[in-house]
């Protein structure tokens, strides 16, 4: 049994307003210093040890992202 | 056709029964076999809209048919809800994202038909203006550039926003098809503008009354 | 590190004098002798927990029964033949004709929203829909009435934005329109808001679901989500007693809402209702199981067995005396007979909801529940649902009542020429509580269903029940809240029947015919005399109302301790009034439309300002005394309006509430987009006339092919109507003849930026 | 200029009903050996040398997460 952690983020290109909210927040919480914010989703999978990387890419690649708008990475 | 979550199902089986058409309730979990001609996949939150809207819908059994039948030139309309599932099952190109104002709205939206070559707008006018809901939290379309361009050098932009930018879609888009136009995606919702009663307009008819008028031309 | 173990009857009986935490869990030493009384021994850690939060004020109105009796002894003769379901049930029901009925009730949700307010805002609605389910109905549309501190305070932009996109999240994701509510500030809500939420559903009249568990034999069936040790807070106290320093055991603050998993529930619900599968239904609400299970077995042939071990956790580490008080969202509890059993798991499949088995119901008139086959709880079921304790709490004018309503702020500086009530005027409808509350509403979905026919910013909302095919008859239901603080804090007997009387107002101006009544009722500390005095008299002036009105109160919710620090909330009964429309093709709008038409005020205009918006706005000042009542007045106005929609003798009509005459034509001309043209009657004052607030009056948009039909009938009846104006689309102004002029554009603009500015 | 991770997840007593729907879906997949799913939030700042920890707590407990029913962990 392990935690797999997959980290999903928007491709760069895709405008992201989640993560521009956050930046004029931070402004006008006077933060100074932060260039830029991305907002993406974070999993934590419980895994058992039979699942080999491919079906992990897998279940990345058809559910936990679009792959159309969203890169991820995966860490076992 | 019904996921766990669609909300609007009974309205679009409301908006076909008044087009005059015979609306058929579909269930996702049955691939299905029915004989049906055209298919409306309705607004909601399908699963919650968790993960990402429609996510989870587009892997429901049903989807493989409406997949088979949608590249066999059979008309599908997604709605809202509808529309991201389609967009998930890469029947359509692109993505929607959260609204860039990261609010739900639902407002009377204007629009404007772009394109009446698919057989879900054939009746309406090039460039009639209309006024349906719109309701989503999730409804600004994304794609790459190429795939922008592509979709307007080809006139696959079924509808466009008039007015302000309700939900930051990239290039005002608020609907467009695939290639062979029989698969349409809409944000705003048409099925609620069918009765002077209940909606800002009678505009959102035309969509179901254009595909009956398709399915009985071709006959 | 000592391991829990758990509390069985037998221990109880090895060990009588052991000490418990009963004061921790709120039970008074006289509640604890009694529950010992009751069961002739020292409860188990399991009866403890069950008896505290039965027992709670939440649950057992122990300070409000004796109030509240008043609801049920004054129900108007003539609406006994509508209630099908009186108060006391999860939702009463009324009988709405052509074989339907419709369930609806109020409920708060204050507390938790002010923690978090998206969660706690959600699982207001979320507790609300699933009462009216669980009275056999399909949920049909929602309500929201709101209230925080002042609108520019930095917490109310920390809760307000939740809370709408609470209410919006949760019920646009079941499906439900919104279709109306209320939006209001005040300081004293600053650390305490108030989100009251309301849900309507309807039902075939004779398919009513009770909750009772009838027929020993039959399958008690827990069913959707599971438990978790959500809103345990006191049962802590009980764990941790025999857990000592284990710091592990780690238990959610707040309770976040499933939309997705409560959707699937009413679905798999409505299907089981239509296949007819249960004898009895309970939501799980505030004291979760425990309070299914008493009630439910209370109500019914009297006993119940249950293997509480066999409940679906969500967290392993729950012990008994935590899983009875968990507040765990989207649960039920079903009683169903043996031969329906597996009918009934087919479709809990379907939906994939977890149904699981946990017991049987008896005869023996004892609740009995094993844990890991040892006896942890036998009760007799009735102590706690129905014979919890009732308290007489003293009751005392507060000492400041009197001096609040003597400074009745006649002395206040009124604007004096046009251009100071042209100013005047501006100010009140930018004004936080009079301001366009479409930020708010935009969030929330009005249209899903397809049969709203009247929503936000009407007068009520309204939804269609019966479709009808080229012209039939479509039979609709209309839906009004309103409550004001402030006139309940001058006079809380009055400030009550004001708020009844605005809601009934707004029902009848859209056409309806006022039927039912239900109410939040939102209060101080009941243990601080001055409290319990705003109570007790608000509800004798609701009860009063009521029944002069001839609508009865067919449910509600009583939230106490609305406070900061010692500072007791603007007492704030929020009154929901359903009322019926044969067709709701015959519905008024409030948007003035045709041009031409005559402006006519219904009801008659004194000089009264306590109280009112333009005090509070121009001068923050609150005194006086609130605007008179006279509820026959309401009754032939509402009749009036009724009938004129009937008869399709106006174009449109909005009643008068907060901020008076102008705002309301403000607000009609904006919606219309028509301008009008005003004439101040003669011998009265223009300030008084445009803004002062006085009860029953509407004004109306008549054609002038019905003018005269129109007032025959006001006169006939002894309804003041007096011409006031006339639309003018062309001009797209409010012009106050010989006073001022505003642009309808510079009107919205003023009306609209405001919460947009704020929020964002 | 550094890029900073926080990743945001709910409390674990605390109901994740998204984490849940993809459990489900990942069985109605047919991918066995999945027992838990958590879904939170991943976010990537880019930020100036000058901003301490200090203040990256202060942003990741204030903006970025919600502390009364979430954890987060910053990754420099
Ligand atoms: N929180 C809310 N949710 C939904 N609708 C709201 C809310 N607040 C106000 N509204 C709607 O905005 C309109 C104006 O509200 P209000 O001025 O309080 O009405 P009234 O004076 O007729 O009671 C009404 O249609 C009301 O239902
Ligand atoms: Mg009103």
């Amino acid at each position: 049994m392990a935690r797999v952690v997959v980290d999903v983020v928007m491709k760069p290109e895709i405008l992201d307003p989640q993560g521009q909210a956050i930046l004029n927040a931070l402004g006008r919480l006077g933060v100074a210093g932060v260039s830029s914010v991305r907002q993406g989703k974070h999993f934590e999978l419980e895994v058992d040890d039979s699942v080999d990387d491919g079906t992990l890419a897998h279940v990345a690649d058809t559910l936990l992202a679009n792959p159309v708008i969203e890169d991820f990475t995966i860490r076992r | 056709m019904t996921f766990p979550g669609s909300l609007d199902d009974r309205d679009a089986l409301r908006a076909v029964r008044l087009a005059g058409a015979e609306p058929v309730p579909l269930w996702h979990g049955e691939k299905w076999l029915s004989d049906v001609q055209a298919v409306v996949l309705p607004g909601g939150f399908s699963y919650g809209d968790y993960l990402r809207c429609g996510a989870i819908a587009r892997f429901s059994p049903a989807m493989e048919s409406i997949i088979d039948g949608a590249n066999k030139g059979m008309p599908v309309l997604g709605i809202c809800n509808g529309f991201q599932v389609l967009c998930e099952a890469h029947l359509l190109p692109g993505a929607l994202i959260r609204n860039d104002h990261r609010k739900f709205v639902c407002r009377d939206q204007r629009l404007r038909i772009e394109n009446v070559d698919t057989p879900w707008t054939s009746l309406y006018r090039p460039g009639e203006e209309i006024l349906i809901p719109l309701k989503n939290g999730e409804g600004g379309y994304v794609a790459d550039h190429r795939t922008l361009d592509e979709l307007e050098g080809e006139g696959r932009v079924v509808a466009r926003y008039l007015g302000d930018n309700p939900n930051g879609s990239y290039r005002d888009i608020a609907g467009i098809s695939n290639k062979a136009g029989n698969v349409v995606g809409l944000m705003p919702h048409p099925e609620h503008a069918i009765e002077d009663l209940t909606g800002p307009s009678t505009d959102g008819l035309t969509f179901f009354a254009s595909v009956l008028t398709s399915l009985v031309g071709q006959a | 590190m000592s391991e829990y173990v758990v509390d069985t009857i037998e221990a109880a009986a090895a060990d009588p004098d052991a000490e418990q935490p009963f004061k921790q869990l709120g039970l008074a030493p006289e509640e604890y002798q009694r529950i010992k009384d009751i069961l002739g021994r020292r409860p188990t850690g399991s009866e403890l927990a069950m008896y505290s939060v039965m027992w709670s004020e939440h649950c057992s109105y122990k300070s409000s029964k004796v109030h509240l009796r008043q609801f049920g002894d004054k129900v108007p003769a003539a609406a006994k033949d509508i209630l099908l379901v009186g108060m006391g049930e999860n939702a009463g029901v009324v009988d709405v004709g052509q074989g339907l009925a419709v369930t609806f009730k109020i409920e708060s949700h204050n507390h938790p929203s002010y923690v978090e307010p998206h969660q706690g805002a959600a699982t207001g609605v979320g507790g609300i829909v699933r009462d009216i389910l669980t009275m056999g109905a399909r949920p049909v549309a929602v309500m929201d009435a709101l209230r925080f501190g002042p609108a520019d305070a930095p917490d109310t932009a920390r809760v307000l934005p939740g809370v709408v996109a609470g209410v919006g999240g949760y019920g646009n994701c079941l499906g439900l329109p919104n279709i109306g509510g209320e939006l209001s500030f005040d300081r004293s809500y600053l650390g305490n808001p108030l989100v009251n939420a309301l849900c309507v559903g309807v039902l075939p009249a004779d398919g009513i679901k009770l909750a009772k568990a009838d027929g020993p034999g039959s399958h008690v069936v827990l069913f959707g989500a599971r438990t978790g040790g959500d809103g345990i807070g006191g049962a802590s106290v009980l764990a941790s007693a025999s857990f000592e320093a284990e710091g592990e055991r780690k238990r959610p603050a707040v309770q976040v809402g499933d939309p997705f998993a409560e959707k699937v529930l009413i679905e798999c619900c409505l299907e089981i209702f239509g296949a007819d599968l249960v004898t009895g239904i309970q939501d799980l609400g505030a004291a979760g199981l425990s309070c299914a299970t008493t009630e439910l077995a209370a109500a019914g042939t009297g006993g119940m067995d249950v293997d509480l071990d066999r409940a679906p956790l969500r967290d392993e580490t729950l012990v008994p005396e935590e899983i009875l008080m968990s507040e765990s969202q989207e649960r039920m509890m079903a009683v169903v007979a043996p031969d329906k059993l597996e009918a009934f798991m087919a479709i809990c499949a379907k939906w994939e909801v977890t149904a699981t088995v946990i017991g049987t119901v008896t005869d023996t008139g004892r609740l009995v529940m094993r844990w890991h086959g040892e006896t942890i709880v036998d009760v007799p079921p009735r102590t706690l649902a129905h014979e919890g304790p009732v308290y007489e709490r003293p009751i005392r004018r507060p000492y400041d009542q009197d001096a609040l309503n003597g400074e009745h702020g006649n002395g206040l500086p009124r604007p004096k020429n046009g251009e100071q009530l042209r100013a005047t005027a501006l100010k009140l409808v930018g004004s936080p509580n009079l301001a366009d509350k479409s930020w708010v509403t935009d969030q929330y979905d009005r249209y899903v269903l397809g049969n709203t026919v009247l929503a936000q910013p009407e007068d009520s909302g309204m939804i269609r029940l019966v479709e009808a095919a080229d012209g039939g008859r479509q039979l609709g239901i209309a839906l009004a809240v309103d409550g004001n603080g402030r006139y309940t804090r001058l006079d809380p007997y009055a400030g009550a029947q004001l708020a009844l009387a605005e809601a009934y107002r707004n029902v009848a101006t859209t056409g309806a015919r006022p039927l039912a009544v239900t109410n939040c009722l939102n209060f101080g500390s009941p243990e601080d005399p001055a409290v319990m005095w705003q109570f007790a008299e608000a509800v004798r002036g609701l009860a009063d109302g009521c029944q002069q009105l001839g609508i009865p109160v067919t449910g509600g919710n009583v939230s106490f301790y609305n406070q900061t620090g010692t500072t007791a909330i603007l007492p704030t009964p929020v009154i929901g009034v359903l009322g019926v429309i044969d067709d709701v093709e015959r519905r008024t709008s409030q948007a003035f439309v045709g041009d031409g038409a005559q402006l006519y005020l219904l009801g008659d205009t004194a000089d009264e300002f306590g109280g009112s918006e333009w005090a509070d706005v121009a001068h923050g000042f609150l005194g006086g005394r609130p605007p008179k009542v006279d509820l026959a007045r309401e009754q032939l106005l509402a009749d009036i309006l009724i009938n004129a929609s009937r008869d399709g003798l106006i174009d449109a009509a909005h009643d008068l509430s907060d901020g008076g005459l102008f705002q309301a034509v403000a607000e009609s001309c904006l919606r219309g987009d028509a301008g009008v043209r005003l004439i101040v009657p003669e011998g009265i004052d223009p300030f008084v006339f445009l803004f002062a607030e006085s009860a029953g009056r509407a004004v109306v948009a008549v054609p002038r092919s019905e003018e005269v039909r129109f007032t025959d009938m006001c006169t006939a009846r002894g309804l003041p109507a007096q011409r006031i104006g006339v639309l003018d689309i062309l001009e797209s102004a409010i012009e106050v003849q010989g006073q001022f002029r505003i642009p309808l554009s510079e009107l919205r603009v003023a009306w609209s930026r405001t919460l947009p500015e704020l929020f964002g």
